[in-house]
């Protein structure tokens, strides 16, 4: 996208919300509360959350809890989710085991 | 690196249609999927599907599953199952996990059919055990056979919540609601009618305070929201459930486009994160397509349109047909795509209160408010006829694509007209003979053979049936109204079943006729 | 708000945030241009976490050696963010008498700049690492070598930077420098926004050369994508950071439990991208391979990502860090070649030092933009 | 006890693989030979797949279909085995995962 983002723009304080203990990443256990505040701390787009906080970077790679995540950030910063741009999607699409990845086919061709 | 023509990825719907059309214009295509098994949601889906023939309506998701396997086998399509697509990389090429190596593969093209993921809600307890999607309860029980759980709470009365609702009740469980935080039923009227016949209380304005339970799932607090959304306080609701299901909608799985460096939008009228693409398909990467949820949530059966659109656009991009060919069959497959997304739940409609139908008729605000059309509002549809003499009622009071019930009869009493959203009527000059073919056949389950006045006092009531076990003649049970609350007692006439029925079973049970107008479900138990 | 500031720095990576930090703690006033949508988005969040001292070129030696002194300790403490610094040494490991010979060239040299790091054998590495195959016959051993979170540190002196009064701003990209009265003045961005600073820090990776290009200089620097790849969370293992003779493997298991490791596959000079970096095909399976042999038990582990950085090599394999003579008011800290997280505290110190007293503690006339001469 | 459908009304009588016993925390159980080690422990009544690592709560299947991750066990020694997309084989062992140990918090 990169559109010019003021990271000094004033979103207010953060406010200490009822449900903030509400699990959101089940994978990495993260917070309701621990998101919003992290947006307060400066985290301000999905890569900076994930990287700061580890949600979506456990088992399932954020495939349950991206769109709730996004949701969140997007509401303490005041915007709409659709101008979060969400973080990349990486290969491997699903967790797959060392030796298989590393394994790969002498005769690539029909596996019929 | 092997290479093919066209590389598909997804064995859905939308990824076996795009197969068949490819493969039939001599393209070398292989679909990989990741499942044990194809067909992708098709093989859960075990309604019989809304559209007109050519949408393959009346005919169930798994029926259809099958019969696009064995098309795309005729076509000469490689189906590779078990079969994970880990990564899209630049140049088009695909790496794919097989067995216990990696593959890497070439495609001249590639359709990326990847589907749709479920959404998910929070609320305390959401984590426990017994707390899953309704994909899920789906899988269990669909696939694997096994029930998903005893008595369970429905979270979301979209299609998916109605239908997976109505699979459960198939399988014996108990539905103790259905709760949605919309004001309105979200899916098609004569889903949740099939549904709340049978008892299932429907909650709207609703939804889930917190699940309860230490290592799983043992009761659930629902409360009224309103219209912002908050709990209202004082109107908490308590069940106890041993499963929650969530049926909260769906986004496009379209993380593979996002990593090949396709552009993405994020449109929520798409249901989320989706790749720029026009209305073929054709995404900002040359010879990448996509093809069905993965570009916007919809119907399987507009998936299924979306992939043989697809697969035909890159037998042109790869020079296999004309431009003349590909211009003429799109537009016929325009015709039919749009065909499927008329109505009250067209796609432009999203979002909208609709309160009168395209007849006029004002829409039955108890269908939409508590899942079931009242005695007092049913008389006002074209499809509600008195005469003497059996005679089908058809309870269908929604504009949905939808015309099976008029080649159904053989008689024609049935007609729709031009339109295919229009509500169906029945014909003044009826010769109804009680063959039954038009209850079986309606995919709504909204059509009822009725006898108002049998001579003796009694009327007769013919019912679309797919429960076990099916009742004996004799049997003696109660009639549930529209709104799954008893009217009377019943006993049941017959249970016919067909080959052309495909499994609806018609029950016909005897009722006082003062109830041949309200009773419209059997209950054998309760006696 | 003003576009002005004491010190415009270009780079919003772990070199441009930790100049940020150690310049606010300064009382300078601070405004951080990054040209991504995100903080850290270049090779600060794509490394392998290493914070190292042996196995380095003794050029840029003293200067990590001072960061893992005073810095990298206390650094979770001071920025309030978990950095998870484990300073449990490092093996860098070797296979035959070739990988012999240059570790133990390399740890003589270090041995020269005061660092503890020694050649041990087979069965010492054993010892030290237990899960490591029979193929490692030998490695260089330096115990205050670590590892820390390239993501939570890189963020962390951003997040304190920005408490602290730095500005930051991103998705602006800079396009040009200009002179003005001779001194470096103004900073112009492709949004046509214009900055000006007393001061112009240039810490953009490669981007650095077109950048210090518009002033008339130039790092000799190539790029190269780098991959690496983590594991899903596995049982605690070992604390070690690990990297190899050849630097053709390396990586740590972190905190969290998972793994990373990165590793070449030989076509990181000619690697391309599609406008974001994105691995290859090729380099993960050979990076999986490459790790089954150092550490059989890992074959069950699942990889769950992968991912590839930029990283701007220097023609010398060392990085250009200090003032530019020529251009008054400018600094730069730019062709890292691939050494940038570990060494970035230390960097963003000593030129907030430097900006601030014209001082350092550390002799950085080692590193630099101007060392660069002809073979003949 | 969690049922198995005999009967479906729409699907009839589903064909299942071969009928084989396996050790879930060792006490045997039997399943049937193909089928997701989830579905044999659904209907075995098993709920509890793992506990979380720091939170140390329970979890069990919530997708079904091998995406969301919350279902993974310990399966012949391996930890995070997906058990909703993996097939049951004859003898083999499952175990309740704790963060990605088999061992209680506990013992850990």
């Amino acid at each position: 996208m990169n559109s010019v983002n003021d990271r000094s723009r004033d979103i207010g304080p953060f406010v200490p919300g009822p449900d903030d203990d509400m699990l959101i990443c089940r994978c990495e256990e993260i917070t309701k509360g621990e998101i919003r505040k992290a947006v307060h701390e400066g985290m301000w787009t999905m890569t900076e959350i994930r990287r700061y906080l580890r949600t979506g970077m456990g088992l399932c790679q954020g495939q349950t809890c991206s769109k709730l995540v996004k949701g969140i950030v997007a509401r303490e910063l005041g915007i709409s989710p659709g101008e979060l741009e969400p973080a990349t999607s990486r290969v491997p699409m699903r967790p797959i085991e060392m030796r298989i990845f590393a394994n790969e086919a002498k005769e690539v061709g029909d596996h019929e | 690196m092997k290479r093919f023509d066209l590389i598909i990825v997804g064995a859905g719907p939308s990824g076996l249609s795009a197969a068949i059309e490819a493969a039939k214009r001599g393209l070398d295509v292989v679909v990989f999927d990741e499942n044990e098994k194809p067909g992708g949601q098709l093989f859960k889906q075990i309604h019989k599907f809304f559209g007109s023939k050519e949408h393959r309506a009346k005919v169930r998701g798994f029926v259809i599953g099958e019969q696009l396997l064995k098309e795309a086998d005729e076509a000469g399509v490689k189906v590779v199952l078990n079969a994970t697509v880990i990564g899209l990389y630049q140049d088009k090429e695909v790496v794919v996990k097989i067995g216990e190596e990696i593959s890497h593969y070439k495609g001249d093209s590639i359709i990326i059919a990847t589907g749709a993921a479920e959404n998910m809600v929070t609320f305390p307890g959401w984590t426990l055990p017994g707390v899953i999607g309704a994909g899920a309860a789906q899988t269990m029980m669909n696939l694997h056979g096994v029930l998903p759980g005893k008595k369970v709470l429905m979270l979301g009365s979209g299609n998916v919540g109605l239908v997976v609702s109505f699979q459960l009740l198939q399988c014996g469980c108990e539905v103790v609601a259905l709760v949605d935080a919309a004001p309105r039923v979200g899916g098609y009227g004569v889903h949740a009618a099939k549904v709340a016949r049978t008892g299932v209380p429907f909650f709207l304005s609703h939804t889930i305070v917190k699940a309860e339970g230490d290592e799983a799932v043992s009761g659930v607090t629902i409360a009224e929201v309103d219209d912002k959304f908050q709990f209202i306080p004082g109107t908490e609701k308590h069940f106890d459930v041993d499963t929650i299901c969530l049926a909260v909608g769906l986004s496009p799985m379209s993380q593979l486009l996002k990593m090949a460096g396709a552009k993405m939008e994020d449109n929520p009228r798409r249901g989320g994160q989706v790749p720029i693409c026009d209305e073929y398909g054709r995404t900002s990467i040359e010879g990448v397509f996509v093809a069905g949820d993965v570009s916007g949530i919809e119907e399987a059966s507009s998936a299924m349109i979306e992939g043989r659109m697809a697969g035909i656009v890159a037998a042109e991009y790869l020079g296999y047909i004309e431009k003349e060919e590909l211009d003429s069959k799109l537009k016929e497959l325009d015709c039919a795509l749009d065909g499927l997304r008329q109505g009250m739940f067209a796609p432009s409609n999203r979002g909208k209160a609709i309160e009168k139908t395209e007849e006029g008729i004002d829409i039955s605000t108890n269908l939409l408010k508590k899942g079931y059309i009242a005695d007092d509002e049913i008389e006002r549809f074209p499809g509600i006829t008195h005469r003497k003499g059996i005679h089908p009622v058809i309870e269908c009071t929604q504009n949905i694509p939808c015309n099976p019930c008029q080649d159904a009869c053989p008689k024609k009493c049935i007609s729709i007209g031009e339109n295919i959203t229009s509500l169906p009527i029945v014909l003044q000059d009826c010769d109804c003979i009680n063959c039954g073919m038009c209850v079986a056949s309606c995919s709504g389950q909204a059509i009822f053979l009725v006898d108002e006045d049998c001579g003796d006092g009694t009327a007769t009531v013919t019912l679309p049936y797919e429960f076990l076990p099916i009742p004996a003649e004799g049997t003696k049970g109660i009639a549930l109204g529209r709104d799954g609350n008893k009217v009377c007692e019943a006993t049941v006439v017959s249970v016919k079943t067909a080959k052309a029925f495909d499994k609806t079973n018609l029950l016909t049970m005897r009722i006082p006729k003062e109830y041949a107008m309200s009773a419209r479900f059997f209950k054998a138990e309760e006696a | 708000m003003s576009n002005t500031a004491d010190v415009i720095v270009i780079g919003g990576g772990i070199i441009g945030n930790s100049c940020a930090y150690y310049l606010v703690k300064r009382g300078l006033s601070v405004i951080v241009l990054e040209g991504s949508d995100n903080i850290g988005n270049g090779g600060s969040s794509r490394n392998g976490g290493g914070v190292r001292q042996s196995g380095r070129d003794v050029r840029e030696l003293p200067l990590v050696m001072y960061g893992i002194k005073n810095l990298w300790p206390h650094l979770s403490e001071e920025l309030e963010v978990d950095c998870e610094y484990h300073q449990d040494g490092n093996l860098r490991l070797g296979k035959n008498d070739k990988h012999k010979e240059i570790l133990t060239r390399l740890a003589t040299n270090a041995q020269g700049c005061g660092l503890d790091v020694r050649m041990i054998d087979a069965a010492e590495v054993k010892a030290i690492n237990p899960y490591l195959s029979d193929e490692v016959t030998c490695a260089s051993w330096c115990p205050t070598d670590g590892h820390a979170n390239p993501l939570t540190t890189t963020l962390g002196f951003y997040k304190t930077a920005r408490m602290l009064g730095a500005r930051f701003i991103t998705g602006e990209k800079v396009t040009e420098l200009r002179m003005v009265k001779g001194k470096v003045r103004k900073v112009i961005c492709a949004s046509g926004d214009v900055y000006e600073g007393e001061n112009v820090i240039v810490a953009a990776g490669f981007d650095s050369r077109a950048i210090l290009g518009t002033v008339g200089v130039d790092i000799p620097m190539t790029r190269s994508l780098l991959e690496c790849l983590v594991t899903e969370a596995e049982p605690h293992m070992f604390d070690q950071m690990l990297g190899t003779a050849e630097a053709d493997f390396y990586g740590h298991q972190t905190k969290h439990g998972s793994f990373v490791f990165g590793g070449s596959s030989g076509f990181e000079g000619c690697n391309k991208d599609n406008g974001t970096p994105i691995s290859s095909s090729k380099t993960a399976p050979c990076i999986c391979r490459g790790i089954m042999k150092y550490f059989p038990d890992l074959a069950d582990a699942k990889i769950v990502r992968t991912w590839a950085g930029w990283s701007d090599k220097c023609a010398d394999g060392v990085a250009v860090v200090g003032a530019i003579d020529e251009v008054p008011g400018l600094y730069t800290s730019c062709a890292m070649s691939g050494h940038g997280f570990g060494i970035g505290p230390a960097v963003g110190n000593q030129l907030a030092q430097l900006i601030a007293t014209g001082t350092t503690d550390v002799d950085l006339s080692t590193l630099r933009y101007d060392r660069f001469k002809a073979k003949i | 006890m969690a049922e198995r459908i005999v009967e479906h009304p729409i699907l009839g009588v589903q064909e299942k693989g071969r009928k084989v016993s396996f050790f879930f925390d060792g006490k045997e159980y039997e399943g049937f030979e193909g089928e997701p080690i989830a579905a044999a422990l659904k209907a075995n009544d098993v709920m509890i797949h793992r506990y979380t690592k720091k939170e140390h709560k329970p979890r069990g299947i919530f997708c079904a279909i091998g995406r969301c991750t919350d279902c993974v066990m310990i399966v012949n020694g391996v930890p995070n085995v997906r058990t909703c997309i993996t097939a049951l084989e004859e003898g083999m062992v499952v175990k309740t995962q704790y963060g990605v140990s088999e061992k209680p918090f506990e013992e850990q």
